[in-house]
């Protein structure tokens, strides 16, 4: 197959657009914490940038993808993207684009998904267990859940993952990404338990431009993350995108209508959380259904979440920024919405849902994707969750969060505007660490 | 002397300042505060969660002045800062034994 | 015509790159009120993205750019946006790219329009009435004006636009866009009279990085919105994107020194505003003049910009965050400035301005463009915000105004900075609205 | 050659990226200075877009690119970029892109080369004369080494760049664009002197939100940057990206485990600069290495440059914002690791390193690029700096550097959170100055 | 009249509002400031450059108080306040010439 | 006992630290203020409108001390303090009737 440089141009851009979603990410859910907490939020997405992206050199592309004939995990050696480049122009079949091409979109992927899962532990955890968390998690539950998802057997159609050959459709990573890391946090909350002062203290978002900022850059990204699916520049390409802007913006309309009802008032968290749960919901579905369906699975999970939010008040885990409530329910609503609203009109490697004649049959494998995912992390996570704890202990100590992790953890505070104009109140320089000498 | 210390709501801040420069006094300091009292609160909800603040902001004011002028001055203040809504504020007296001007070290009414 | 992916992959790099600007806008504009109103700044923009994509879907589509003959508006029925997708290349002639791919890079720019307008009205707008608003004027002002500027006929050339028909030249919205919602913005200022304190109060910026955040952001995003509008990757596309590049930095240029000279100082809200303004008039010109002229109109833009945004004190309208001074004026110096600086030179879809031996037929044209969206925009916008302001009411009472709107219209403050470390002086969790448990 | 529209879409895409950089850039070093200079910092960036673009249009990208026959500078003629887009298709010779893209392309490497420096005099630098410091440094620095580096001789492959010709591998600019502007940075750091209050007062970052913010868009544009840099969307940029991704990676788990060892933290400051520490290695290296080779150079990158940036303290010099420790050092760490990790094998336009056989014969190479580039623009800005400093003054006084330069230069201030709720304490308008009114 | 004057910590307040409450106390004025004393401040360290933050976040609680009614309060508060460690705090009662309310121009305890 | 009160330019606060720390005194509470007086304020422009802010930042520290000690911490901080520029500040003392530990409730100078 010959290179398409225009397939190639896309699916790249679609990959920096991916990158930028985990900042992006952890702007949105910075913003939510309090500001001695907001360093800590944002450390636990960047470091999953940087630890993930180096296992993925060393083992996880192999895990994910490489040539098992397995469809439960890809080969368990050494990810060759040393020699994969050889052939400049070497193909990820099926696909006219540079296997790196592929490789580093896929990475994207694998790097958001335990950024994800942080939301549901804000202010309380210790970064050395978190990092350790995210190696030992991706090995064992995101690189083979991906392979059950997005590998569909390469050139010789072997080795598909089990999902993915049962016909399960997730065109972005419903299930990979969002059930996964949402049933994740659900795990990880019940470990670590609720912070100090939860449904006492207020624990509101202490800067929501920083909320609105990241969530901007959410959408922005998502259009690589689901239009980059297609991995080509393709009329899949372009419903997808289509889907995923009007499905979002359904959300936002969906969630801001229930908190006009119940709450009397909409909210700018209303709006960016709504964005986030279309987002999620349509991600699956995104080139499997009609732009009208995108209009109304949005709205359906934008008002579901509105209310799925606060579950965790009537169970009592403290799931701080809402994994659960938006990631694992807007990705179930998402998986089962294919059931419903899934059309082989608008896209032939789709199938017909319910509403299209299509029957159970459909919805039926969607559920058997969207709760098997579910149930191999949530299990999983909760007994590598309860491991870490015991051993490397998962939780700092109760003055510390009390203090502010961003100060005990890091070492840092987010703001200083002390120094506004004129003089600070805020210390002196005490010493060089880098360098033998005192200050002068 | 005295210190005259007055908590105000925030917008009154331009006018109890022109009050007090029409009464000669071009000196103060000024500091953010909240109020608790019989002013409401008000309330926020994030994802559904509702937060009652019930502190509302206010601005303090302090004024170093001689002992005659004290009662005028408070006089003023209240003049200047009333919207006769709940929450207006307060004006206290409090004598003080000495006053110091940085730059100079000049004590007494000389200092203000 | 067969798909061409490499203008494809561009188009929906583009289209993600013009969502952005919303959200850029909303930071841009959000920076810019006072802290007590960021949050209904922004969300005035973030609800246009919510309202404008779903009437698309519907109707939207079909009015601007349906099949109908008519040079006034597309045809009045439904989207078929779940039609059009059948065929996955089905292309949007005379364009080798998916028509979907067009569908929704247009309705980017249906999303921003409005948005724009919201900054003349900023600190005071009933939030529900902003929200009926816009579903209003999107279809009685936006729809039809995009069919006038950007509907060349389709695969038949029958139905084109009375403006596109007519020769006048705007490559990427300047009528259709920025003077449109200058015009609008004017209207609305009028509708709803002036802030509570206007010219007494210091009603400064509150956040000039985040002003900054949305004007990188908005500048990014502009390479789409006006590169993109070649609808394809080639050198059409190539001369867009070097003119918006060059023509911001020399508003950029022209408005710091008209600062420097008359106030003694160049500032970051200057350098700000001089690149929107730049970008604003570069928008209709960037693929009809040379690079040398764009920095020309660009520097024209920023120092006349600079200058008009003090009309409104000499009028005496609250135009809170200048629409009028800098998309009206903007809109109306780019749009003119092509029948000077227009060659055929750089484009043979283009035509010869005055400067090129064109003589004054194009800047006729240019004029006739320019003043009839005005016209229309201000007149139709200022009969709709005085029709909902007796019926819904449009703005806010006078104590909401004082309090800020950002609590009295949704509930919510943009900082808390206080818990920045260790405790807070910020209140408590009173109730759980989402559920029947008050807080434990 | 006819036009690729892929590889354009990429062109395009990618130099929408870049242009982001700076004001990420911007946000990146804003964030870190103290609140009373952050306007001014982030001014130095802005005002860099500004004057560069500007003069790339008049004769920048022909003193750079011009046929010249030259191997030290380009053509001394004006930039014909109101000529070369005669041709709507014309290309970029041997690239299938239209030039003007290859010319927009490469514009933001020039607009973002002197920014890069502003960070080395943080809160002292008079604004009117870094403006004129920025063009007359493209002038003599910049746009000659971009030739040396960058100009492969066009067409006829006659007066190539002398380093480019000499075989120095700088696939996007370790050399041209950050040696260079490293060394730049040393040079004014010495100057201008240290700030008042120098390794005593408090200089610690303001906002982290906002550096982290900076830090995101840059690795987002610096997709662009390299990747970018291959002018096509093929094998070679998708190998680029990969790198960029997983050495940056590589760097920000370097620095954080220097930290975490050093001073018992982890800080997001750290991973922050641990990213563009290793952004910066890659640069060059980026289509000459194999992944795996990436991850290695950035770890390096990234557990060098943090011990780096204390220099500054041993040789007391305030390159404020560590300009030397991040651009300078990790600039040459990417130059001279090609010459150990470099391999024909992945790109045959490549040459093989140390480890690859190659022997000394690149890493020799490599050294004289790095360090002519060094030499030479240490010595120029150093003279440059203090002509400048005797004519202009290049110092704001000391009172102004206490209340605060955004103040003293630009008549601003950042922030005004006090009108949160409610009124404000932050003054009143007393005039308008566009205007001869004074407030009503 | 008195003024009570008390500064404790931060996440203290709630508790101390709640105590002066109880008390029939419905009136106070709060601000943020900064401690120094043997309470020890932390560390920051911005690459690899330490900071020693020696000021530690307090809030300072503001209540006027009919003199018969000072020592109670004080003591109410330093029950609700005191968590045993160090940097718990001070307070102290300062004597007050007057007082007026602004809204009504009252003076004296009926101010309160 | 007695309140000093000083109010000063905020890159003071440090060299006033060190010098009440020299005098044996290791506790104060400080807080952010904004000042009005002979010191003029500055301009900013924002779009042309220009906008004049005669508040200028300053630091508020209090010091509660013994009766004897008052006159040489006044002393102590105003050099300290002083620049001899316009806006240096002002110090004031208060009688204070008492003050409390809240850690352990002990009264007085046991207090301080
Ligand atoms: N006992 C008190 N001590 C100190 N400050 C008080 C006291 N009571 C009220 N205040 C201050 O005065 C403000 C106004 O008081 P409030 O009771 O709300 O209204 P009003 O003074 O109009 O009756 C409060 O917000 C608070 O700052
Ligand atoms: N002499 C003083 N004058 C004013 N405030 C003081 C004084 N000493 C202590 N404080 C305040 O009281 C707080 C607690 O004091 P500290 O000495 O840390 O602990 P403790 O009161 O438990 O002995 C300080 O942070 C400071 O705000
Ligand atoms: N009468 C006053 N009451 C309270 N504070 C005052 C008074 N006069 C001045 N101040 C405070 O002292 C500061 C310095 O006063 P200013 O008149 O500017 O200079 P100086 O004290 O050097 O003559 C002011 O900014 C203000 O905070």
């Amino acid at each position: 197959m010959e290179l398409s440089a225009g397939d190639t141009a896309w699916v790249l851009s679609a990959s920096a657009m991916v990158l930028l979603m985990t900042p992006g990410l952890a702007f949105f859910y910075g913003g939510m914490t309090r500001a001695k907490s907001t360093l800590n939020m944002m450390m636990m997405s960047f470091i999953s940038i940087g630890i993930v992206s180096v296992l993925w050199v060393i083992y996880g592309y192999s895990f994910a993808f490489g040539d098992s004939g397995s469809k439960w995990i890809g080969a368990f050696d050494w990810s060759h993207l040393g020699e994969v480049v050889n052939d400049l122009t070497s193909n990820g079949a099926p696909y006219p684009i540079p296997v790196l091409a592929f490789a580093v979109f896929q990475l994207m992927f694998a790097v958001i998904t335990p950024a994800l899962i942080s939301g549901s532990i804000a202010d309380r955890t210790k970064f050395v267990t978190w990092s350790v968390f995210i190696a030992i998690w991706v090995t064992i539950v995101y690189f083979p859940v991906a392979h059950w998802v997005f590998d569909f057997g390469g050139k010789d159609a072997t080795g598909a993952g089990w999902l993915a050959a049962r016909g399960v459709l997730d065109f972005a990573g419903g299930t990979a990404v969002h059930i996964n890391a949402g049933a994740a946090g659900l795990a990880l909350a019940i470990v670590l338990g609720k912070r100090v002062g939860w449904r006492k203290d207020p624990m509101r978002p202490h800067n929501l431009p920083l909320v609105l900022i990241g969530a901007g850059l959410l959408w922005f990204g998502w259009f690589g993350f689901n239009a980059g699916s297609a991995l080509g520049a393709n009329g899949t390409a372009a419903l997808a995108f289509m889907n995923t802007q009007v499905a979002t913006a359904g959300a936002v309309a969906g969630w801001l209508i229930v908190e006009r009802i119940r709450d009397g008032h909409a909210t700018s968290l209303g709006a960016a959380s709504g964005a986030v749960a279309g987002l999620v919901a349509i991600t699956p579905a995104c080139a499997f259904v009609a732009p009208w369906a995108a209009v109304v699975i949005g709205f359906i999970a934008g008002a579901v979440c509105a209310t799925a939010v606060a579950l965790k008040y009537k169970f009592g885990y403290d799931d701080s920024l809402d994994v659960v409530g938006v990631h694992l329910v807007g990705g179930i609503i998402g998986c089962l919405s294919i059931g419903f609203f899934g059309t082989k009109a608008v896209n032939a490697f789709g199938a017909d849902g319910l509403l299209y004649g299509g029957g159970f049959t459909l919805l039926g494998k969607q559920a058997i994707g969207a709760f098997s995912v579910l149930a191999y992390s949530f299990v999983v996570t909760l007994i590598l969750g309860f491991i870490l704890d015991k051993t490397l202990g998962f939780r700092i100590d109760r003055d510390a969060e009390i203090e502010g992790i961003d100060l005990t953890e890091h070492a840092e505070t987010a703001y200083d505007f002390e120094g506004r104009s004129g003089g600070s109140i805020s210390g002196a320089l005490s010493g060089v660490r880098t360098t033998e000498g005192a200050p002068a | 002397m005295k210190l005259v210390t007055a908590i105000v709501k925030p917008f009154k801040l331009e006018d109890v300042k022109v009050a007090l420069e029409a009464r000669g006094i071009h000196g103060m300091t000024v500091s953010e505060a909240s109020g608790f009292g019989r002013q409401r609160g008000h309330t926020e909800v994030y994802r559904g969660a509702e937060y009652t603040v019930d502190l509302v902001p206010k601005v303090r004011i302090e004024v170093l002045i001689d002992d005659e002028d004290a009662e005028a001055v408070v006089d003023a203040i209240v003049a200047a800062a009333q919207s006769g809504r709940i929450g207006d504020g307060k004006v206290w007296v409090i004598p003080v034994d000495s006053v110091t001007r940085v730059r100079t070290g000049e004590k007494g009414s000389a200092a203000l």
